[in-house]
């Protein structure tokens, strides 16, 4: 199975990530240093091979899961 | 009746419900500042729609830690009453002054028109001007409000009767075309066990006034600040 | 006055790296005349921020001058970040348009939120508190194979508008969707604000008062958008992709608790002057601050809040980050306004101070690093009189295409209706929230929105407008239409316009024919302007939306604001929304058409969209018989005569009694003494009304004094829609055309 | 840092994992069997010793990263 991380790009503004990091500290907990939010997914697919595979993933994450211009995504394997 | 109504960074609709409540109703209100820890002697507390924190992480999530959230909540155990209002009804999830959870419309957009709903409840003193059966017109505004819960938190909902508007179409029938976000069991609006405390989805201040076309929800808001005995002494006030 | 020395790492400025930021050779030897040596590179791109199109209206500036910017209710005209006028009983309202086309092009949803972001800033930073926006769109071809990029650009778009004002808690209450090819290589995203405020709480963008603090507020500075404003002056090509800048990321949360916390701050009573980052950032806002106070700044830069240590002064003069604003205090009461900001969680920073040198200086890390005078740069910028010709193939666009009549007049009908460009918008609009703020009376899905004033009797309407295809055709003939179009919108409501704001989308003005394009449309709209007595308060121009050489058709977008005075003339509380709201709601009610068909077909919907054709001359708008339809509808509104109105745009005729049976789900019966063709005919000045027939006299004896031509047609009732005309009739049950209607754009976008 | 990975319950019906798996389906991926949408955080924070941490992110996921009457949350530890 595919595991799919998407984050906000280093040079992007991140809201979503400083908004928690500010509720995070409200709430007490103050040893944070940063926090940063995403999207994750799990695609569990049918290939021929890895080969095939990671090249449908990769495509997939191009295509439809993230979006190149102010993400980036990392692609992991993992047992289901 | 002297009502709060609760500011958080985010809230929008703090002031069409002050407009409603103060100049419609004539009723005394004050806005409450979510740092504060009292709620100042109100006995209407309405947490208001809009979109606290930027609802950056689950609407109503971290307004639902606010410091004022205590005084709420011992105010609701006390039997006070607590009106929850789109960001407010996810706030009263979120602290679990309700029960269940919202996820984002099932088609993922937001969703701004006019629903109906069907009023299940008429004992409550926020149904007061209502009747069971009665159809409602109310705008609705939100990307998250599809209802969920376990089955079996569900049945003891309904089993309870803690369900007071469902989405329905305009003859109050339960479509599935009318229950526009997905939400289970249609469930547009709910109490808790007590019937103090009301949570839901669409906005009756934005249709509490004849120049707006609508004010199916006028009987709503004041019925949330009649008389004890359910006496429909507000509505009559203001010209119902 | 400190000579600024390059730092370590930085380029020694030529006229190379000049030509790089986009500055003439000229313009580059006047910045070295003005500075008397060579400007540092942090200069240089200050220079060349200000320089830009986007700043300065270089190349539209004398054009701009045509307009009538006055009026007995105008309180601040073009010039400062929102046009004001006086909308009666103590109230003021602000607005703006503003477009943010390229960077929408790139990255559709937040391209378009931070447009919403940066509109809604413009706003309230005049100390109004916004209640509504509009937005008008233009998308290219979205059908079939071709279409899946403008596909995912409408979605993008629609949902980045809806994210950024839904969170803000603003309700967008109307706007335009057009279809073109001319805008398959470049969108158009404009979006308008409007404000109200007390008439005496309106605040301007000036620094005044040598040693007052100027206080930074908002989000922190990052790398994103630095040289937004230039790149919104060039045409893209193949190296856009290569230049493009970090992506602007909006923040709706922090607009809204900057939104109140601004407008808490300017309550206070300490705020002397306010001003948002936008276009070049903390250049523009200090240099314009600056420039209207007629003082100078000093700023530390090091004491500007960053997302990244790693800025240079470079980079943060010309970040483009969202979300930030400048306030000038008075000396000593900073710290008032420091706490509110706070109180609503927000970083505030003390950057610098005024000063009385008319020069911006600014240090960082101990050196200065850019010293310039704030007055020569702001207003000396060029003004480019540009050569201006019609287009070569101007004379080909007007030859007369015969138009066939239909063979089926309902098919075509139906065709019709069912184009994204002429279908139900709902699909759009119902991602916006429409209602919040509780004001509401008419919202998305009219000729205009219309928005009680809380505290008044009065009510304000909105609408946008414009129609490229005859601004294509004839740019002077198109530009006086868009204005008239929008003040006849606002009649059909009863409001009296009271200001204009507008967005001049053109290609490169160094392409002869679009300059004169650019020249011809301002003077149409001016001519409407001046007919209808209508104000320009504000606006903006976005030029070089062109793509390898092909340029979008003109599009001057309008939008106008109006007033209606007293509510309770027009209509009883309870149908107020349904009598402006398109109306047609009693049975039996009479049908009455207003004005005369010319018969004219070019850049007409039937033409384009039926038959592929776009050619001829456009329709003429006749001022004058513009003027007395306005003043007759609008007499007609307040004399509550009126259950319905809607004026013919796009379509003509049958499209129009089609909009209204669908509106409110009610048939009608109606005779009209012409042919087919002419019920597709795009002739001006023309509006159905329905009215009980016990007004229909009144209506047609106001019509005669005020010389406007009007004919009882038919009357309201049943579920169908019959029009006879000379040779035959039109027939359709209005549920079936309302499907056909209704499916046209969820269909489209799929 | 820790990595905190959020996704719906398995018994809950997730629209936004259904709308990607149509979506993948239209534009011409047919090996997909599933998705799960969910959302990801990385959390970086200043802790004394590895239980205190562990224990400061359970705690965190429970008051605020998580909803647990319709969400799971799992958590790592990868290198910075
Ligand atoms: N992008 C949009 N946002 C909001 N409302 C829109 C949008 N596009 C169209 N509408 C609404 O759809 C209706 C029809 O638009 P249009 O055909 O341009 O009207 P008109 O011809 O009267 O100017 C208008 O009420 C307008 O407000
Ligand atoms: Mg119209």
């Amino acid at each position: 199975m595919a595991r799919v991380l998407v984050y906000p790009r280093a040079e992007v503004l991140d809201p979503q990530g400083r908004a928690i990091e500010d509720a995070l500290g409200r709430i007490g907990f103050d040893g944070v240093r940063r926090i940063r939010a995403g999207k994750s997914f799990e695609v569990a697919l049918e290939a021929e091979d890895e080969r095939q595979a990671t090249e449908a993933v990769d495509r997939m994450c191009r295509q439809l899961l993230a979006n190149p211009i102010v993400e980036d995504y990392t692609v992991e394997w993992v047992s289901e | 009746m002297k009502c709060g109504i609760v500011v958080f960074p985010g809230s929008n609709c703090d002031h069409d419900v002050y407009h409603v409540l103060n100049h419609v109703l004539g009723q005394e209100t004050t806005f409450l500042w979510h740092q504060e820890t009292s709620l100042e002697g109100c006995e209407l507390v309405v947490l208001p729609g809009g979109f606290s924190y930027g609802d950056y992480l689950r609407a109503g999530s971290m307004a639902a830690h606010s410091p004022i959230m205590a005084a709420v909540r011992r105010h609701a155990e006390v039997g006070g009453r607590v009106l929850g209002i789109c960001n407010g009804f996810q706030m009263l999830l979120e602290t679990g002054l309700l029960p269940g959870a919202m996820r984002r419309n099932r088609d993922l957009r937001f969703l701004s028109v006019d629903v109906h709903l069907r009023v299940e409840r008429d004992d409550l003193v926020y149904c007061s001007n209502y009747r069971c059966g009665d159809v409602l017109r109310m705008p609705i505004a939100h990307a998250e409000g599809n209802y969920v819960d376990t089955e079996e938190a569900l049945d003891e909902l309904e089993r309870r009767g803690q369900v007071v508007f469902r989405y329905a179409d305009a003859s109050g029938q339960l479509e599935p075309g009318a229950n526009l976000n997905g939400s289970e069991r249609a469930i547009a609006g709910i109490c808790n066990a007590g019937g103090n405390v009301l949570g839901l989805m669409p906005h009756p201040e934005r249709c509490a006034e004849e120049m707006l076309g609508n004010r199916d929800g006028l009987g709503l808001l004041a019925g949330a600040v009649a008389a004890a005995d359910g006496r429909v002494g507000a509505l009559a006030a203001a010209g119902g | 006055m400190t000579t600024p020395s390059p730092a370590a790492g930085e380029p020694v400025v030529d006229s190379v790296l000049a030509a790089d930021h986009a500055l003439t050779d000229e313009e580059f030897g006047g910045l070295c005349d003005l500075l008397g040596r060579s400007p540092t590179w942090t200069e240089l791109g200050i220079a060349s921020a200000l320089y830009s199109e986007h700043c300065s209206y270089k190349s539209s500036k004398i054009h701009l001058r045509r307009f009538p910017t006055r009026s007995r209710r105008v309180v601040h005209g073009p010039g400062e970040n929102a046009g004001v006028v006086d909308v009666g009983h103590g109230w003021v309202a602000a607005f703006k348009m503003e477009s943010h086309n390229h960077p929408s092009f790139i990255e559709p949803y937040q391209g378009a939120a931070t447009g919403v972001g940066g509109i809604l800033r413009d706003v309230f930073t005049m100390g109004a508190r916004p209640i509504a926006c509009l937005d008008s769109l233009r998308f290219g071809e979205i059908d079939g194979e071709g279409g899946a990029r403008m596909r995912h650009l409408v979605d993008g778009v629609v949902r980045g508008i809806g994210d950024y004002g839904n969170c803000v808690g603003i309700p967008t209450v109307g706007g335009e969707t057009g279809f073109h090819r001319s805008y398959n290589g470049n969108i158009l995203v404009n979006a308008f604000a409007l404000g109200v405020c007390r008439e005496d709480r309106i605040f301007t963008a000036t620094a005044s008062g040598a040693g007052n603090p100027i206080l930074y507020a908002g989000s922190r500075t990052g790398r994103d958008g630095i040289h937004g404003a230039t790149m919104a002056s060039e045409a893209f090509d193949s190296e856009s992709e290569a230049k493009r800048p970090t992506v602007q990321v909006g923040d709706p949360f922090t607009e809204k608790v900057l939104l109140e916390a601004s407008l808490e701050a300017m309550r206070s009573g300490v705020v002397l002057g306010v001003q948002d980052m936008g276009a070049a950032g903390l250049t523009s806002s200090c240099f314009e601050m600056a420039a209207r106070g007629g003082a100078g700044v000093d700023l530390d830069l090091d004491l500007v809040p960053l997302r990244e240590a790693s800025l240079t002064p470079y980079e943060i003069m010309l970040s483009e980050s969202q979300e930030r604003m400048v306030f000038v205090t008075q000396r000593g009461q900073e710290k008032a306004v420091v706490e509110i900001l706070s109180r609503w969680g927000l970083e505030a920073s003390r950057i610098g101070r005024v000063t009385d040198s008319g020069r911006a200086r600014l240090t960082f890390r101990g050196r200065t690093v850019a010293d310039m005078p704030v007055e020569p740069l702001v207003d000396g910028a060029p003004v480019y009189d540009r050569p201006a010709a019609p287009p070569a193939d101007l004379h080909q666009r007007q030859q007369v295409v015969a138009c066939e009549p239909p063979e089926d007049p309902l098919r075509a009908l139906k065709e019709l209706l069912g184009t994204p460009e002429l279908g139900d918008k709902t699909w759009i609009h119902r991602q916006y929230d429409s209602t919040v703020r509780s004001n509401t009376i008419v919202g998305p899905g009219s000729d205009a929105a219309v928005l009680r004033l809380k505290g008044t009797p009065s009510a304000l309407a909105l609408t946008s407008d414009v129609n490229p295809s005859y601004c294509w055709l004839d740019p002077r003939m198109g530009g006086r239409q868009a204005v008239a179009e929008a003040v006849r919108n606002l009649a059909t409501v009863g409001a009296e316009p009271v200001g204009m704001t507008n967005c001049l989308n053109f290609g490169s003005p160094e392409n002869p024919g679009i300059a004169w394009q650019l020249r011809e449309c301002i003077e149409g709209m001016a001519e409407a302007c001046r007919a209808f007595d209508v104000p320009v308060i504000s606006g903006n121009v976005s030029l070089y939306n062109e793509t390898e050489g092909e340029a979008v058709h003109p599009t001057p977008t309008v939008a106008i604001v109006g007033v209606i005075d007293r509510l309770r003339d027009v209509g009883t509380e309870g149908d107020l929304h349904l009598v402006l709201g398109c109306g047609f709601w009693r049975p039996a009610d009479r049908v009455v058409l207003l004005g005369s068909d010319t018969g004219e077909y070019g850049g007409s919907a039937y033409q384009r969209l039926l038959h592929g054709v776009e050619a001829g001359r456009p329709p003429a708008v006749d001022l004058e018989a513009e003027a007395a339809l306005h003043r007759l509808l609008r007499q007609s509104r307040r004399a509550g005569w009126l259950s319905g109105c809607h004026d013919l745009a796009d379509g003509g005729l049958l499209v129009a009694m089609a909009e209204c049976a669908i509106a409110r789900g009610l048939g009608m019966r109606a005779a009209v003494d012409c042919g087919p063709l002419s019920l597709f005919s795009e002739g001006q000045a023309r509006a159905i009304v329905t009215l009980p027939a016990s007004r229909t006299e009144d209506l047609l004896a106001a019509a005669e004094t005020h010389g406007v031509p009007a004919r009882e047609i038919g009357e309201v009732g049943g579920d169908r829609l019959v029009l006879d005309f000379d040779g035959g009739a039109v027939d359709s049950a209005v549920d079936d055309l309302r499907r056909v209607w209704a499916e046209a754009l969820p269909r489209a976008v799929g």
